[in-house]
C-alpha cells in the first residue's frame, strides 16, 4: 500500500509543474483563451516533444505504454494552471476512444499522429435530449452499398471546432437508449452535410454543436465493430472522468493557495482579512475538501489501472466527491477575494470557473450520485 | 394578528398591476426575466414612463416628487414591480435623493432632484476604493480646498455603471489628519470634467457593469459639497440604510422558482423528466419552504415598522437568507441545464450573433445570472460583515 | 396585515410568561419530570383557574372560543420554560378531536371536565407500521350488538399511562390505508384486553405502547359518527402541528437566550468565548431560524384561523421550516456550551431534546416535505 | 502508487479476523455494536483475553510489552478490531502507557506497566477542569510539595470513567507564579487515597461515564511525579499527540452504514420501505461516498508516515470529517426510527426491565448513541479548536 510517487513518476510531474509554471503564467493564459484556436499550437507541439502525448498509448502504437496513474499525474500538473491544451479531449478521450474500439489498421494510422502532435480529436457522444446518458443515442448512421449515411445533433462538443477530426457515437440499429447498436465514427470537418454552431465555454474553451444532414460516410469511417461500442465509450468515459478529477485536484490546489497568499495579505478594518477567524475556518475547510478530493482521485486511478472490481462504483463516487468539493473550493475562494474574486481580469475566478465546469463535465453529481445507487443496488 | 391587507390595499395592489400589464415594455420585461442587464437606454425609457405616472421615486417625500404610498402600499408596489420584471430604480432614486433631501441646500435639491426625476442625469456611486472595500473608513481619495474648488484626487473601484453616468456622488476625504471616520465629505461630481478616466472591469460573467474610475486634479466646485464638510460618513451610513430596503428579493426568488419548474419539466432524464427526480425536486421543495419562512419574516418585520418600530438588524437577516436562497435557486437553474450549462454567452468575443440560439430557449442568461449573482453574498456588505453587525449589535 | 398582539392576546401571554418564570425555573421541572406523573397536578389545577384550559373551545361548552393564534401564543410561551403538563396531547389534541368529530351529547360531557381540569386525554393514533401515516390504521373495531370489540397496537402514545381517557383510532371497514372506514373511541383505561407498556421518552416525558385484545366497547364508545374521522384527525393534527411549531418556537428562543449569555460569560484562552468569531456567527445563525420559525408558526396560526386554502400547504412547510431550525438551535446551543451542553444537569440539553422530539413529533422533515410535494401537485 | 496490502499483512489481517472471532465474547460484541458502553467487568474481562494473546498495547515498544506491528499491521488491526466492534482500548494503554515509557522512572515503569497489561489497575485522566477545558493551561489545581509528599487541592471535571479508576493520571500546577502552561506537573494518584470524592455528571444520554473530581488534601507520594516537575505541559501535549490516532473512526462508521441498510429496508413507508425513499437515499449515498474519501485520506496519510514524514494537521483533518460523517449518519439512524425513535431507555427511571423489548429489536441503542455522539465534536478538542489548529499552521 503506498500513494508515493515512483521517481519516474516524479520526474513527469516536475515537467510538468516546470512547464506551467515558465508557459502558464495568469497573463499568458490569457492571450492564449483570446486566441482563435483557444489554446497555443507552439505548447502542443512542446506537449509531443516532451512525450506526454504518447503516455497512455501501446508502444506498438508509439506510446509509452501508461497507466491511469500516470494520466492523473499529467492532468493534476496540468489542472494547477488551467492548461487550455486539448490534452483531455484528444489524447484521453479520443485517444482512449480509438485505443478502445478501433482496428489495428486505424490504430496504426492514427495514434502515432496524436503522439507526435499531428492530430486533435473531438468526441461528439451528446444529444440535446440525452443529457449524461452515453446511451441516449438518436443520431443514425444506416448502412449503404459503400458505407453509411450519419443523421443527427451532437451538442456541446468540446474542441468540436478546432479538432482535426470528430469521433461521433451514432445508432447502427435498436431503439433510442437501447444499449445495443452504438457504433462509433471517425470524420473529418468538411464533408458535405456537416455543419456547426461553435461557441465559447464557461471555462473559456470552445466547443460546438454539430449537425449532421445526410453525410455519407465511407466504411473506413467506422472504428471498430458495427453496433458494440457502448462499453468502449463507457470505459473511455471512465478514464476522462479519473483524468478529469485530476485535473480538478490540481486547480483545487492551486486555488486553495491563491487564496492563502491573498488573505495573508489583504487587509480590512486594518489587519489581514486572515486573521478574522470565520474566514480562516472557511479557507480550512476548503482544504479540507481539496485533501478529500485528492484521495479520492488517486484511489481511482489506481483502481481502474488495477482493473478492480470496485472500479464502477469509485468512478461514481469520485465524480461525485470532487464535483462538490471543487464547488466548495471554487465558491469558497472568489468569496474569500470579496469583489476582487468576482471579476475576469483576476486569477481565481477562472479556477471557478472551470472547476463549476468539470462538476457538470461527463455527469454532474446527480447524475453519478443515481449511477452509484444503481451499481450498488447490482452489487 | 392579521394577514390579510385592507381593500384600499388590495385596490392599490390591482392599480399597480394595471399599470405594469400596459406601459412595461415588453423587451424590458424579457431581459429582466432573464436576469440579463437591462441597458442604460432602455432604463432611461422605462423611468420615463414611471415618471409619466408620477411613481418614479416612492421613497421620496411628495413635496419632492414622492408617491405619498404608505408603507404598506411600498412593500405591495415594490413586490408588484418584482413581480412583473420590472427594472430595480436606480442610485439617483435610492440612494442620492434620500441623502440630498436630508442633508442637502435647497439649490442642490432644487437643481438635482427634478433633473433625476426626468432621468436627465443619470447617477453612480463612489464609494469602494482599492483598500477600502467593506472598510470605507479607509478610503483615501483627497479632496483638497483649492477657492471655491475641491481638487480631488484618487481612484474609486467597483463603480457600477460609472460608463453610464453623468454625475457620481462620492466620498473624499477632506481632512487626513482626522481619524479613520471623519474627516470624509460627501461631494457631486459631474463625470465630463477633465481629469476622470474610466476602465472598466469586466466580471466572472465577461459582462461589463463594474469599473474602477480614476480622478486627476479633478475640480469640482465648493457648491457641490453636500451638508457640512467632513460629516460625509454620517450621510453615508444614512445611505447604508437605505440600501438595505427590499433586500430579502422575494419576487425575484419566486420568479427563479417558476423558471425552475418549468425547465425540469421540460429536461429529459431517461423515461422521465427531471422534475420527476426525487432528490432535484426534494433540493427546491426545501428552497421553496425556506422562500416562504423569508416573504413572511419580511411580511413580519414590515409589521413591526408599520407599529413604529425601527427596523436595522431585520435588514441583515433578510439579506443573508435572501441571498442564500437565491444562490441555492440559481445553483438548482445551472443544473438543470445539464451539459448546456456550459456553453456561454460572451460578449467580448468574435462569435455567431444568432449565437443564443444554442440549446433550449430557457437556458439563455441562466450561468450569467449565477455568476453575477455569486456576487449577491460580497457586494452591499459580505453576508460575513452582515453576521459581525449581527453579532455585535445581538451579543454586545 | 398585522403581526402583533392585541391587547388581550399580550394580556395571555404575559400571564403565562408569569408562570413560567415563578413556577417553572429549571431546577423545579427537574423535581417535575422526575415525579410519579412527570407533570404537577398543582399546574394543572392552575391552567384550569387560568383558564388556559378552556380556551380553545366553544363557549357553549364552557369554552373561550380562542382560535388557533390563542393557542399557539400559549404554546410559545410554555416552550420557553419546556413545560411538561399535558395541554398539547388534552387541549389541543384531545379537545381538538373531541371538538371535531364528538357528537353534543359527549362534547356537553366531556369538554367541561377538561375544563375544569378533571380530564385529561391521550391520543392514540399511530401504528408501529404506520410510521406518520394516520390512515395507516390495522387496529380493528368490529360490529357487535352492543358496541364494538376492538383489537390492535397503538405505539409512542404520549401521557399515554397518565391520561384519564384515551382516545383510540380504530378500523370499521376498508382495507389498510383506505382512507374510509376509519373511527375514532374514547375508553378507560381499565377496560378488560386493555394492556400498556409505559415507558420514558427522549425529551422526559411518559409515553405508552397500548395493546388492545378483543376489548369490548360499549356503542358510546364511538365518537361522532362511524367510519369518517380520518378528517377529523387529519384537522385536529393541522392544529396540533400549529400548536408544536409555536412551542418549539418558543424553546429557540429560550436556547438562544441562555446560549447568548453562556458565551458572553465562559472564558477560553483568557476571553468570554463569545468573542470568538467563529462562535458568534453559529450563534447569528441559530438566531435567524428561530426568526424563520417564528415567521412561519404566527403566519400558519393565522392561516389556520382564517381558514385559508393555502393552509394545508402550509402546514407542511412550517413543519419542514420549524423542525430544520430547531435541529440547528438545539444542535447550537449545545455545541456552544461545549462540554457542559452535553450534560442532564444543565438546561440547554433540554431544549435540545424537546427540539429534536418535536421534529419527530406529528411525522418529520422528510414526511412533511412528500406532502408538501403531493399538495402542490394536486394544487 | 499502489493499493494492494503485502501478502504478509494480508495474512496477518486474517490472523486478526480469525483472533476476534474466536476470542471476543458475543455479548460485549452485540454491547458494542447497538453503540451501548460496555461495563468495567467486561472489559477487564476482554482485556485479559487480549493480555493473554499478548495483543493489549499494540503501540508500546516491545520490550515493555507492545506487539512490534509496522505501522501498516497497527492500522490493519485497528480497522479489524472496529469492525468486529471490539472495545476500544482504555487509557492507561493509550495515554500514560506511552509517557511512562518515554518520559517515567525506570521505577514507575517496572510497577505500572505490567499491571496495566495484566487489567489490574484501570486508570482514569485527570486533566479538564472548570474554567480549564479546550484551554488547560488554565488549570488550578495546586500540590503543594510537603516533605516526601504533595498535597493535592483542587477540581477536574469530565473525568471519564473516574467511577472505575483505580488511579488517575492528573495535571496539576506545582508553580503558582509559573506562567500558563509553566508550572504544571504530571502525577499519578491512587484513587483510593482519603480526600478524593467522586461525582458523576450525567449525560445527555442519561449515562453515567463523565465525572467531577474533588481533591482534598490529598496525600502523593512524590515517587509518583512522572518526569521532572514543572514539565507536565510538555508530557501532556506529548499524550495529545497520541490521542488522536484512529480518529477517523471509518469502520464504526461503516458499522452505522450496514446498520441503516437493514434499518431502511424493514421500515414500512406507505406502499414501500424507507429505502425506497429516493431522498432518504440520496442523503445516505452522499454519506457513504464521503465515508470512501475518509478511508482513502486515512490510507493516504498512513502512506505518508510510512515514508517517514510526520503527521500532525492529518489527525485534525481526519478527525473533523470523521466526527461529521458520524454524526450525518447517527441522525440519518434516528430518523429511520420514526416514531421509535422517541422512546429513550434510561438507567435513572422507575421502567419495567422489559422495557427495551418496544419497538422494532434495531432500535436499540441508536438514540443513545446520537446524544452521545453530538459530543464527538467537542471532547477531544472541539472542531472549532482543529479547525483553529488547522488555521494556525496552515496558514501562518
Amino acid at each position: 500500500m503506498d500513494f508515493e510517487l515512483s521517481e519516474e513518476q516524479r520526474l513527469l510531474r516536475d515537467s510538468i509543474d516546470r512547464f506551467v509554471k515558465s508557459e502558464y503564467p495568469f497573463s499568458t493564459r490569457q492571450e492564449i483563451i483570446f486566441s482563435t484556436l483557444g489554446y497555443s499550437e507552439k505548447n502542443w507541439k512542446l506537449f509531443a516533444e516532451m512525450g506526454w502525448l504518447a503516455l497512455p498509448f501501446d508502444a506498438q502504437y508509439g506510446g509509452f505504454d501508461g497507466s491511469p496513474v500516470e494520466t492523473a499525474i499529467v492532468m493534476e500538473a496540468l489542472g494547477r494552471g488551467l492548461v487550455l491544451e486539448p490534452y483531455l479531449s484528444t489524447v484521453v478521450m479520443g485517444g482512449g476512444l480509438l485505443a478502445a474500439v478501433a482496428s489495428h489498421d486505424q490504430k496504426e494510422r492514427l495514434i502515432p499522429q496524436i503522439v507526435a502532435g499531428e492530430l486533435t480529436l473531438a468526441v461528439a457522444y451528446l444529444e440535446p435530449q440525452s443529457r449524461f446518458d452515453p446511451a441516449d443515442v438518436e443520431t443514425s448512421a444506416k448502412s449503404t452499398a459503400d458505407g453509411f449515411v450519419l443523421s443527427g445533433h451532437k451538442c456541446v462538443v468540446y474542441q468540436g471546432c478546432t479538432a482535426d477530426k470528430i469521433i461521433v457515437s451514432a445508432r447502427t440499429h435498436g431503439a433510442d437508449r437501447s444499449r445495443e447498436g452504438i457504433s462509433l465514427f471517425i470524420l473529418d470537418q468538411d464533408l458535405q452535410g456537416v455543419s456547426r454552431k461553435d461557441y465559447k465555454t464557461l471555462d473559456g474553451q470552445w466547443a460546438s454543436d454539430f449537425f449532421f444532414s445526410d453525410v455519407n460516410l465511407p466504411a473506413s469511417a467506422l472504428l471498430g465493430q458495427k453496433g458494440v461500442a457502448l462499453e468502449a465509450i463507457e470505459s473511455a468515459l471512465d478514464l476522462v472522468i479519473s483524468a478529469v478529477c485530476a485535473e480538478a485536484v490540481g486547480a483545487m490546489a492551486a486555488a486553495n493557495d491563491i487564496t492563502r497568499d491573498y488573505i495573508r495579505v489583504r487587509e480590512q478594518f486594518g489587519v489581514p482579512i486572515g486573521s478574522f477567524q470565520v474566514l480562516q475556518h472557511r479557507w480550512v475547510d476548503m482544504y479540507m475538501e481539496a485533501e478529500m478530493a485528492k484521495s479520492m482521485s488517486d484511489v481511482l486511478a489506481m483502481r481502474l489501472r488495477d482493473r478492480d472490481e470496485d472500479s464502477a462504483l469509485m468512478v461514481a463516487a469520485t465524480k461525485v466527491r470532487v464535483g462538490k468539493a471543487g464547488l466548495v473550493v471554487g465558491q469558497g475562494a472568489t468569496q474569500l477575494h470579496g469583489g476582487v474574486g468576482m471579476t475576469n481580469e483576476y486569477a481565481v475566478g477562472h479556477y471557478y470557473k472551470r472547476l463549476m465546469t468539470i462538476d457538470i463535465l461527463f455527469g454532474n453529481q446527480d447524475y453519478h450520485c443515481s449511477r452509484y445507487e444503481q451499481l450498488e443496488i447490482v452489487a | 394578528m392579521n394577514l390579510v391587507f385592507s381593500e384600499a390595499d388590495l385596490a392599490f395592489q390591482q392599480e399597480v398591476r394595471n399599470f405594469l400589464v400596459q406601459r412595461l415594455p415588453v423587451d424590458i420585461r424579457d431581459r429582466c426575466a432573464c436576469g440579463y442587464i437591462v441597458g442604460n437606454e432602455d432604463l432611461i425609457r422605462w423611468q420615463k414612463i414611471l415618471n409619466e405616472q408620477g411613481w418614479m421615486a416612492p421613497n421620496w417625500p411628495v413635496e419632492y416628487g414622492g408617491t405619498g404610498w404608505s408603507l404598506t402600499q411600498k412593500y405591495i408596489a415594490a413586490r408588484e414591480f418584482a413581480s412583473a420584471c420590472a427594472p430595480l430604480p436606480t442610485f439617483g432614486i435610492t440612494m442620492l435623493g434620500p441623502v440630498l433631501i436630508a442633508f442637502g441646500s435647497d439649490a442642490q435639491k432644487a437643481r438635482y432632484l427634478p433633473r433625476i426625476l426626468r432621468s436627465d442625469d443619470v447617477w453612480c456611486q463612489g464609494y469602494s476604493e482599492p483598500g477600502a472595500g467593506s472598510d470605507l473608513a479607509r478610503l483615501k481619495t483627497r479632496a483638497v480646498r483649492d477657492g471655491d474648488q475641491y481638487i480631488v484626487n484618487g481612484q474609486k473601484l467597483w463603480t457600477s455603471y460609472a460608463h453610464w453616468a453623468d454625475m457620481m456622488f462620492c466620498l473624499v476625504r477632506t481632512d487626513p489628519d482626522a481619524k479613520a471616520q471623519d474627516g470624509i465629505s460627501f461631494i457631486l461630481i459631474d463625470m465630463k470634467i477633465p481629469g476622470i478616466e474610466i476602465r472598466p472591469i469586466i466580471g466572472l460573467d465577461m459582462g461589463h457593469t463594474l469599473n474602477e474610475v480614476f480622478l486627476e486634479d479633478v475640480r469640482v466646485p465648493v457648491e457641490n459639497l453636500v451638508g457640512e464638510e467632513n460629516k460625509g460618513w454620517t450621510y453615508a451610513k444614512y445611505l447604508l440604510q437605505k440600501e438595505r430596503n427590499f433586500v430579502a428579493r422575494v419576487a425575484q426568488s419566486r420568479h427563479l422558482v417558476a423558471r425552475l419548474k418549468i425547465i425540469a419539466a421540460e429536461q429529459r432524464v431517461g423515461d422521465g423528466h427531471l422534475i420527476d427526480s426525487a432528490d432535484f425536486k426534494r433540493r427546491l421543495t426545501s428552497l421553496e419552504i425556506d422562500l416562504r419562512a423569508l416573504e413572511y419574516s419580511e411580511l413580519r418585520y414590515l409589521s413591526r415598522e408599520l407599529h413604529g418600530e425601527k427596523i436595522g438588524l431585520e435588514s441583515s437577516i433578510l439579506k443573508i437568507k435572501g441571498s442564500e436562497i437565491q444562490q441555492g435557486l440559481k445553483k438548482l437553474l445551472v443544473e438543470s441545464l445539464g451539459m448546456y450549462s456550459a456553453p456561454y454567452e460572451n460578449d467580448m468575443m468574435p462569435i455567431d450573433s444568432d449565437y443564443l440560439s444554442i440549446g433550449p430557449q430557457h437556458m439563455q442568461g441562466i450561468m450569467a445570472e449565477h455568476l453575477y449573482g455569486r456576487a449577491a453574498t460580497i457586494f452591499g456588505g459580505s453576508n460575513e460583515i452582515q453576521r459581525n453587525i449581527l453579532a455585535r449589535q445581538l451579543l454586545r
